[in-house]
């Protein structure tokens, strides 16, 4: 297990290196530089900034020195849009995306899973067709057109809810909702597809022969099996959904880091650019390990072991 | 007065391709305490008898189009579910044949025996559970405590179906229904099993339906068999009267084609000597006795064995020396460290050419590994593979390209080994391509057509994939495949065990005819001792990576030198009672 | 919304979360909202009248010879204090002035400050010139040839050249390497050698001189080179000179560029120079205006409340704003109709019409200072020629396009400079599809035939997307004319305009004061938000007269005389005059219409009118 | 001797592919899924050419309700909508497909040459999709936009020139194809894990280690026995992302990488009629009911294609 371990951790550093180095020269190719604005700036000041930033050194230079201030002063160096620490942007936004994305997966696996199992037990029924197409629309409407509808059609009519704005329990119902939606139906389609194959399995059979009743059936011996897919999908989309996404915060006034991802790389903020992108992609390695760890635990059977004769 | 009846039943299949008359109008009863045996093939329909009186077909392709089963008074046929669930692991138990996916692998072994006297009898956790272990105990497990919390895939395939009994048994039913239990074990695992289930069967006073392809498990345990041929029952009675007065030509058939450690058979007979199938207009079929099903017999008995008498040493065709292999089955997820399994261990063997050399021992011995082995499908950790001479065990990939057309391998399970998206044309055309075997298309044809009539199938079947073909079918065109690039030497590793009895002896008397005609040299590996003993000029016996016995197979079977070859010959259940030699 | 209006907090939309709260560093709209409550300048602006100034720190102002204001004296209130209770003096302007000329501030707006006597020198630390600037023994040819030569840093030159750096920023081992080898500086032609080697000895001996306790590289400040035209004759008294007659001072001075920093919070936390300081953070920040900061949590809200030191506490109308950075226009509106704030940054134009029907009292539609225009690039085919550029201009019907695209209230642009005060605006800017076709039939290419594709650049914007769609089919109907829309994100598309990699380009200006010059000055040559690539000797001499005309009426009208030219030339074509369109809630009083939409906080009243209460 | 075998009777031989289709046409969900589509892609790409221009602005008769002369009625511009759908269906629905294509093809090759060769290649190879998977797509587009735009441009001077096609035609099929490299990219990485664990199943199956003992060529083993039995599960989950390739579409267009306006696609449409919610909400139902219904019915046909193809080895 720790000779497990340490792999992953050598292979995440690994990930994170190459992903270090792909967004530095990407966010050098962009055109335009971190102060381009309305209102053009002297070719003085625009020579002082560069000289402040440390973007007047060679490339290879910089190149060099953003990794060696994360280790030695554990600075991601200082957004140039919104002229304070990369970490401070991140600390005060990451919170607020996390409490999001948590509420998206609830939604998104207290909608997603029990369709998908009803569908799977009642296969090609009409109750099958129903869960389906529901997780079609999941698919199909996109979240700048559901976060409007909700927006007028539900936030106006209910006194308590708000439009948009973050502060209160009840402002994360909505956004999360609207987030949660497109990972419900993918969670829906892959747990219907897990529990079929696990009900065509010998030892389902047993179960009924032993007088379980079929709810106890699906609930005790299905369900564990059945969830394996989701579980390796929900690895790396639960990283996308607590990064935040620019559509649904801006929609609804949510403070997440997802509206970062964007500033940063229209505003050419490259210190800030690079520190997301490292944030997201340890999110991304820590989350397949999670769920790996997890499926580990779900599936006593997954071992390394050989097919011995 | 009887525990079961059944009477007229009907159970069909209405899928796309038509009905399928799976159970067509049978009736037997059981009595309490009697082992009642349930015999036929693949497709008999004895499987489909004992779900439909559980009613765990689903119902969509599966219909009762009539009769009726009646369970001490009370008819189960169109019993509410509600109803039929408290008689489901109460009052009727079943146990299946594949241990390895009949338990839950997520579930711990405790959990799940002590599953149904939750469901059925409202009684404290802690209070199931000794009885549980206890009756886990019972069925032989040992350590019973310490085990009950691991997890199924830590038990072996014969601890298993201990499981699986203990499971069925806890609440103490009236009736059992063993679909098969132990055709997937070893034979020496089997004894024991069916030794559990007639003690059990005796202090708890049971009835016992036990359904098998195998007459001997059933001359063994069965106080009274049912013989089934496609949905209908062709005979039933005392098991004593139906071994040694068959009076249904099927049944003889079925008897005189299993090979014995006594058969000295070359060509083993087949169930088509003895019977004969006409289809009516309304598709049911009648069944007739072949005229000359005697002389056919006396005519078999004769003819001698094929092969020359072995002696000369001269040809040598494969030579291994010290031959080991090792695998690391790596700890569990939470820390445990992994540990080394000796699968092969210093084997020496060598097999002339035109000989067949018998390998037989239970599962976990190492037979299918040396196999593999052999042929580079696993690599070795020492010794050394001498072909024709020729040192194997440190070529390359691209070297070890000649020998894969002298060396071949026909596999056990049918289903798996043909790719299933391929037909049975580019199937056969393949391994000619990358060999380089007929100069073009139309000459590579007309071999694949005559490969297939070698084996026994029609040019019609070409155009054909895989999922058409029954499991005999696919055997032969895995054989066929083989043949194509004209292998010398071809390595069949339990190449009959999953097939019926009379399936196997076309296979096998298919095998035997193709090494006399193309003086092919076999490594025939299996777990079934008879088998293994009809086909094979010198056998060797392995346990645990290691040769126990090598020798003349008559030597073997006459005078066997180790114990544990001596304690596999007993385990094998006698085709007749009385223990004397069987007529045949 | 309802509480807040009761205790007395107005709720204002702010479009975005501000860069920074220090008002020498940032350069927004939504900053300058917030800035404006926290800090005063010396005047403030008029709550109802646009272009007049109500006392702000400064009492009194005036210039020293009203038919020359190139000198002004303001003075002081005697009981300024900051936030904290601190005397608000002269000195502290002084050096406030100083911080944002300071080259390592690197601010942006620090142009905002070049009237004043030789502040661009010091911002731009033109060393060179300095230097020489007091030396006799400079000879007068030698003047002629150094005149307009610019010894900074050069864009276009090769990265990390000499040239590139600036011969005014060169660090004493730069200077000691070109010494010995002066041609790895790329000098003009017309500077003699002697020169050169004069130039460099005195920028030499100045480093080596003034050394001391600088660290090897670093350069040196040039303060006392320059005599800096800002002084505090006493405490309470603040004398500004400039380079040139300004008689619209006061109106520059309500720009927050101009508003004092308190010079002992500033320098506690870092040094006169220094960016990156916490000066600005909640717990440190000290300011002189009406409110000061409550509380900052980031991307969510900012709350300033009042500032009890404020010398007109007593009349401050309301307790405290709360500004919400809210990105997305939609979002907005619908918030402002669930009730949650009192007034909008703007309205989604697909929602004007919407509002009118819906809340017809709570749509404000007022001019402002801006005009919306596109920009030709005068050195691509066809653009070059004058008269197509016209054509284009008079193919453009302005009224449809706000009538039917914008729905916002535009005024169609007869001219460049919206119309205010008494400046005569310019009416030759109209539709007239006839003419244009002749134009473009004169220019050579009757009926749109020979007319290469035409490029127009816009940014990722709904609104900008519907605005080119029309723009694009009314010269296709009138000219013939195939135009491919070119749509790039924000910070690609200012990129191409600076690169000029365009034809035709969507663009607009907003005025930084009320002055027809802030919309005139641009189009000088070598100005970087120019970007046309046009320039006129002619336009540029008439506005350097009107520069040094100090009367008021002879100067509008040299300005409309170079308007008049600019527009005969037509490098931009006008489309309209910007109005501002918001939402606000009939419980706000004393907000009303002003030109620069900057709107004095004090003077506003939260009183629920109940019975106009929305339904 | 000849030893046929009669207890087994060989059903009535049908190819697979005669078998697939016989099963589909009964899958009635399929059959309609398919019809819809045909008829979607009849509408949009020959249907169209009969309307009227769809950038044919006429800014007096915006948002004019639905008539005899614009049956889906007019946009913000006065433009007929109906045109614009269909138009805009061209582009998305070659999008969809196209893109789900490239990505499927991708994603099966290399999460296949991913799971077969296991070990040490196999962890880089999924490190290398970890790493691609946290890149920030924006910037990717942003750069992909400054390089290709002008690409395109060029590319339809040399397609006018040499073959003489309709200028603007080839205009609006060539700024499409940088979208391709942008979607494509990025498009296959969650596919190549599905195909990655499917492989690792089927590798142990024992027809690969018999195609190993036949002594084929490892490429041979991998595109000829091992990816056609992964194309099911993968049929199934390509469907699943066409929704996000035409939604993705959209937001590219808007950056200058996707359709170069005054054209549309569902997804621009969609975007735009999103604003209007308040006001005229048939410039959103009308495009996305279009876009919804080609997405079921191809949803259906993709689950119809599965069970079809996907045929379990019978056993009896």
């Amino acid at each position: 297990m720790l000779r497990f371990l340490t792999d992953r951790i050598l292979q995440g550093a690994l990930v994170l290196f190459a992903l270090y180095t792909i967004t530095f020269f990407l966010a050098k190719a962009m055109p335009g530089e971190p102060f381009t604005s309305e209102k053009n700036i002297s070719a003085e000041t625009k020579a002082n900034i560069r000289k402040l930033y440390g973007l007047d050194k060679p490339i290879w230079e910089q190149y060099i020195t953003y990794p060696k201030n994360i280790i030695t002063k554990g600075s991601f160096g200082i957004s140039t849009s919104k002229g304070r620490p990369v970490i401070d942007i991140i600390a005060q936004s990451f919170p607020n995306s996390l409490i999001l994305g948590l509420c998206a997966l609830a939604f998104a696996i207290g909608i997603g899973v029990p369709i998908g199992v009803l569908s799977a037990v009642r296969k090609n029924s009409w109750i099958d067709w129903a869960c389906m197409a529901v997780a079609m629309v999941g698919i199909c409407i996109p979240s700048f057109t559901i976060g409007p509808l909700l927006q007028i059609y539900v936030a106006a009519h209910i006194p308590g809810l708000k439009v948009a704005g973050w502060g209160n329990l009840e402002d994360i119902l909505l956004p999360s909702f609207t987030l949660g939606l497109v990972s419900a139906a993918y969670l829906a389609r892959l747990t219907r597809g897990g529990i079929l194959e696990v009900l065509s399995q010998d030892f389902v059979r047993t179960a009924h022969a032993k007088g379980v009743s079929p709810s106890k059936v699906i609930i005790k011996h299905t369900l564990r099996g059945g969830l394996l897919p989701a579980v390796a999908y929900l690895g790396p989309a639960f990283a996308a959904l607590i990064s935040g996404s620019f559509i649904v915060e801006t929609i609804f006034q949510v403070p997440g880091m997802g509206q970062h991802f964007v500033n940063a790389a229209t505003t050419r903020d490259e210190f800030l650019l690079l520190g997301l992108s490292l944030f997201f992609g340890f999110l991304i390695v820590v989350m397949n390990l999670l769920a790996d760890l997890l499926t580990g635990l779900l599936d006593p059977r997954v071992r390394h072991t050989r097919k011995t004769d | 007065m009887s525990l079961l009846k059944i009477k007229n039943l009907k159970t069909y299949f209405h899928t796309r391709a038509g009905t399928n008359r799976a159970v067509d109008d049978i009736s037997f009863s059981i009595n309490k305490g009697e082992i009642v045996g349930v015999v036929g093939e693949s497709g008999s329909g004895k499987s489909v008898t004992c779900h439909t009186m559980l009613g765990l077909l689903p119902q969509p392709p599966a219909k009762v189009e009539g009769g009726s089963v009646t369970f001490d008074g009370e008819e189960l046929i169109n019993l509410p579910h509600s109803l039929l669930r408290q008689i489901r692991g109460k009052r009727i138990s079943m146990i299946f044949q594949d241990p390895m996916s009949c338990l839950n692998p997520y579930l711990k072994i405790l959990d799940q025996v002590t599953e149904p006297i939750l469901i059925h009898e409202n009684v404290s956790r802690n209070k199931a559970e000794t009885r549980a272990i206890e009756m886990m105990k019972k069925v032989g497990i040992r350590d019973a405590e310490s085990r009950a919390h691991s997890y199924p895939h830590e038990f072996s395939g014969g601890m298993r179906q201990r499981v699986m009994i203990a499971m069925a048994l806890v609440t103490k039913p009236d009736l059992l229904l063993a679909d098969e239990p132990t055709t997937a074990l070893d034979v020496t695992v089997q004894a024991r099993i069916l030794k559990i289930l007639s003690d059990l069967k005796d202090d708890l006073g049971i009835a016992v339906l036990f359904v098998t392809h195998d007459l001997g498990v059933v001359a063994d345990i069965a106080d009274r068999v049912v013989v089934m041929y496609r949905g209908k029952i062709v005979e039933q009675g005392k098991t004593r009267d139906i071994f040694e007065k068959p009076s249904h030509p099927y049944v003889k058939g079925l008897l005189a084609c299993r090979p014995t450690l006594e058969t000295q058979y070359q060509i083993l007979p087949t169930v088509e000597d003895f019977l004969q199938t006409q289809v009516e207009k309304d598709g049911s079929i009648m069944l007739s006795e072949c005229p000359d099903a005697n002389k056919r017999l006396a005519e078999l008995k004769s003819e001698t064995k094929y092969n020359n008498p072995s002696g000369d040493t001269s040809n040598v065709l494969l030579q291994v020396k010290k031959l080991t292999v090792h695998f690391q089955t790596g700890g569990n997820f939470l820390g445990k460290p992994p540990k080394i399994v000796k699968a092969v261990d210093g084997v020496d063997l060598q097999i002339q050419s035109g000989q067949t050399l018998g390998l037989v021992g239970e599962s976990g011995c190492g037979k299918t590994t040396l196999g593999r082995a052999i042929l580079k499908l696993q690599n070795t950790k020492s010794g050394s593979i001498l072909y024709d001479g020729n040192e194997l065990s440190n070529l390359s990939q691209a070297d070890m390209l000649h020998f894969r057309k002298r060396m071949q391998i026909i596999f056990q399970d049918p289903y798996a080994s043909l790719n299933p998206r391929q037909t049975i044309e580019q199937t056969l055309v393949e391994p000619m391509l990358v060999h380089r075997i007929g100069s073009n298309h139309s000459e590579r044809k007309d071999r694949i057509v005559s490969l297939l009539e070698e084996v026994g199938l029609g040019a019609e079947f070409l155009l054909r994939y895989p999922h058409e073909f029954s499991g005999g079918q696919r055997q032969r065109i895995s054989v066929a495949r083989a043949l194509a690039v004209e292998p010398e030497f071809i390595v069949c590793d339990e190449c009959v065990s999953a097939m019926d009895v009379s399936i196997q002896a076309q296979v096998l008397n298919l095998l035997r005819e193709l090494q006399q005609k193309r003086n092919l040299t076999y490594l025939f590996i299996s777990h079934d001792l008879s088998v293994v003993k009809f086909m094979s000029d010198d056998m060797m016996v392995m346990k645990n990576g290691e040769v126990m016995e090598n020798g003349k197979a008559e030597d073997v079977y006459k005078n066997p030198q180790s114990e544990y070859t001596r304690e596999l010959l007993e385990a094998i259940p006698k085709a007749t009672l009385s223990g004397e030699n069987s007529s045949f | 919304m309802d509480d807040a209006s009761r205790n007395g907090i107005l709720i204002m939309g702010n479009s975005g979360e501000p860069k920074g709260l220090d008002p020498h560093i940032v350069s927004g709209v939504l900053e300058s909202n917030i800035i404006r409550s926290l800090f005063e300048g010396l005047v403030e602006a008029h709550p109802s009248k646009d272009g007049v100034a109500m006392p702000g720190v400064a009492e009194k102002w005036y210039p020293v010879d009203s038919k020359r204001p190139d000198e002004w004296i303001f003075e002081l209130r005697k009981d300024a204090r900051w936030s904290d209770g601190k005397p608000l003096t002269a000195d502290d302007f002084l050096f406030s002035f100083r911080r944002l000329l300071n080259p390592a501030l690197a601010s942006d707006y620090s142009f905002m400050l070049y009237y004043i006597k030789d502040a661009e020198f010091y911002h731009k630390s033109q060393r060179t010139y300095l230097l020489f600037r007091k030396d006799a023994n400079f000879t007068e040819d030698w003047w002629a040839t150094l005149k307009n030569v610019d010894f900074g840093p050069e864009e276009k030159a090769e990265e990390n050249s000499f040239n590139f750096i600036g011969l005014d920023k060169l660090s004493l081992s730069n200077l000691k390497n070109l010494l010995e080898d002066p041609s790895l500086f790329k000098w003009p032609k017309n500077i003699s050698p002697s020169v050169r080697r004069s130039l460099i000895m005195k920028n030499l001996n100045f480093e080596k001189k003034e050394r001391g306790e600088l660290k090897k590289d670093e350069l040196k400040d040039l303060w006392e080179l320059i005599d800096f035209g800002a002084t505090a004759p006493d405490k309470h008294t603040l004398k500004i000179k400039l380079n040139s007659p300004i008689p619209f001072l006061p109106e520059i001075t309500k720009h927050y560029t101009w508003y004092p920093v308190p010079k002992h919070v500033v320098l506690k936390h870092g040094n006169i120079g220094e960016r990156f300081t916490k000066w600005t953070k909640p717990e440190n920040i000290v300011g002189n205006g009406a409110f000061v900061l409550k509380s900052w949590r980031f991307n969510d809200h900012i709350e300033v409340s009042r500032n009890n030191q404020y010398w007109d506490r007593d009349n401050v109308g309301i307790n405290g704003i709360r500004f919400l950075p809210i990105g997305n226009l939609y979002t907005e509106d619908r918030m402002y109709f669930d009730g949650q704030m009192h007034v909008t940054y703007s309205i989604a134009s697909e929602l004007i019409e919407y509002s009118r029907k819906k809340y017809p009292q709570h749509v404000r539609s007022e001019l402002y200072l801006g005009t919306y225009f596109i920009r030709t690039n005068v050195n691509n085919k066809p653009f070059t020629d004058p008269r197509v550029r016209l054509a284009f201009s008079y193919a453009l019907n302005q009224k449809s396009l706000i009538e039917n695209v914008l729905k916002g209230g535009q005024k169609p642009a007869s001219g460049l400079v919206p119309p205010f005060g008494n400046y005569p605006a310019s009416d030759t800017v109209t539709f007239n599809p006839k003419l244009a076709r002749k134009l473009l039939a004169d220019a050579g290419y009757p009926g749109g035939k020979g007319l290469p594709d035409i490029e127009f650049l816009t940014t990722d914007k709904e609104s900008s997307k519907v605005t080119a769609e029309a723009l694009q089919a009314m010269w296709k109907k009138h000219l013939g004319a195939t135009i491919k829309i070119k749509q790039m994100e924000w910070t690609s598309y200012i990129t191409a305009m600076f690169e000029k990699d365009y034809d035709l380009a969507a663009g607009g200006w907003i005025g930084d004061y009320m002055d027809p010059l802030t919309f005139l000055d641009m189009w000088m040559k070598g100005v970087g938000n120019n970007r046309t690539g046009w320039h006129n000797e002619e336009f540029e001499n008439i506005l350097g007269m009107a520069a040094q005309t100090g009367e008021a009426t002879k100067r509008y009208e040299l300005l409309a005389q170079a308007e008049a030219l600019f527009l005969k030339e037509r490098p931009i074509l006008p489309v309209y005059w910007y109005t501002r369109n918001y939402l606000l809630h009939p419980d706000v009083k004393g907000w009303n219409p002003l030109l620069l939409d900057n709107h004095p906080y004090k003077y506003l009243r939260l009183q629920p009118d109940l019975e106009n209460r929305k339904d | 001797m000849k030893m046929t075998d009669p207890s087994k009777k060989t059903p009535q031989g049908s190819s697979l592919w005669k078998d697939a289709r016989a099963r589909m046409a009964k899958n009635r969900f399929a059959m309609g899924g398919l019809w819809v589509i045909v008829v979607m892609f009849s509408l949009c790409f020959i249907f169209a050419w009969f309307c009227t221009d769809p950038n044919q602005v006429n800014l007096t008769n915006k948002f004019a309700p639905s008539s005899a002369e614009h049956w889906f009625g007019t946009d913000a511009l006065g433009r007929d909508l109906f045109a614009r759908i269909l138009y805009g269906g061209q582009v998305s629905i070659l999008v969809g497909l196209i893109a789900t294509a490239v990505s499927v093809a991708i994603g099966i090759v290399y999460g296949a040459i991913s799971g077969y060769a296991g070990g040490k290649t196999d962890a880089i190879m999924m490190r290398i999709v970890d790493t691609l998977l946290a890149i920030p797509f924006l910037v990717l587009v942003i750069v992909l936009q400054a390089t290709l735009s002008d690409w395109s441009g060029d590319v339809t001077q040399w397609i006018v020139g040499n073959f003489k096609w309709d200028k603007e035609f080839t205009g609006r099929l060539t700024n499409v194809v940088p979208l391709f490299f942008a979607l494509g990219l990025l498009g296959w990485l969650t596919l190549s894990r599905i195909v990655r664990a499917q492989v690792m199943s089927i590798k142990e199956r024992e027809f690969v280690e018999a195609a190993v003992a036949l002594g084929y060529s490892k490429s041979r083993i991998l595109f000829r026995h091992i990816i056609p039995n992964v194309l099911g599960p993968t049929v199934v989950y390509s469907t699943l992302t066409v929704p996000g390739f035409i939604m993705y579409e959209a937001i590219l267009s808007f950056l200058g990488l996707g359709v170069e306006s005054p054209n549309s696609s569902w997804g621009v449409l969609i975007k735009e009629g999103a604003n209007f919610l308040e006001t005229e909400v048939q410039l959103l139902l009308l495009p996305g009911l279009f876009f919804s219904l080609t997405l079921f019915s191809l949803n259906f046909l993709g689950d119809g294609l599965r069970d079809a193809l996907d045929v379990k080895a019978a056993k009896d």
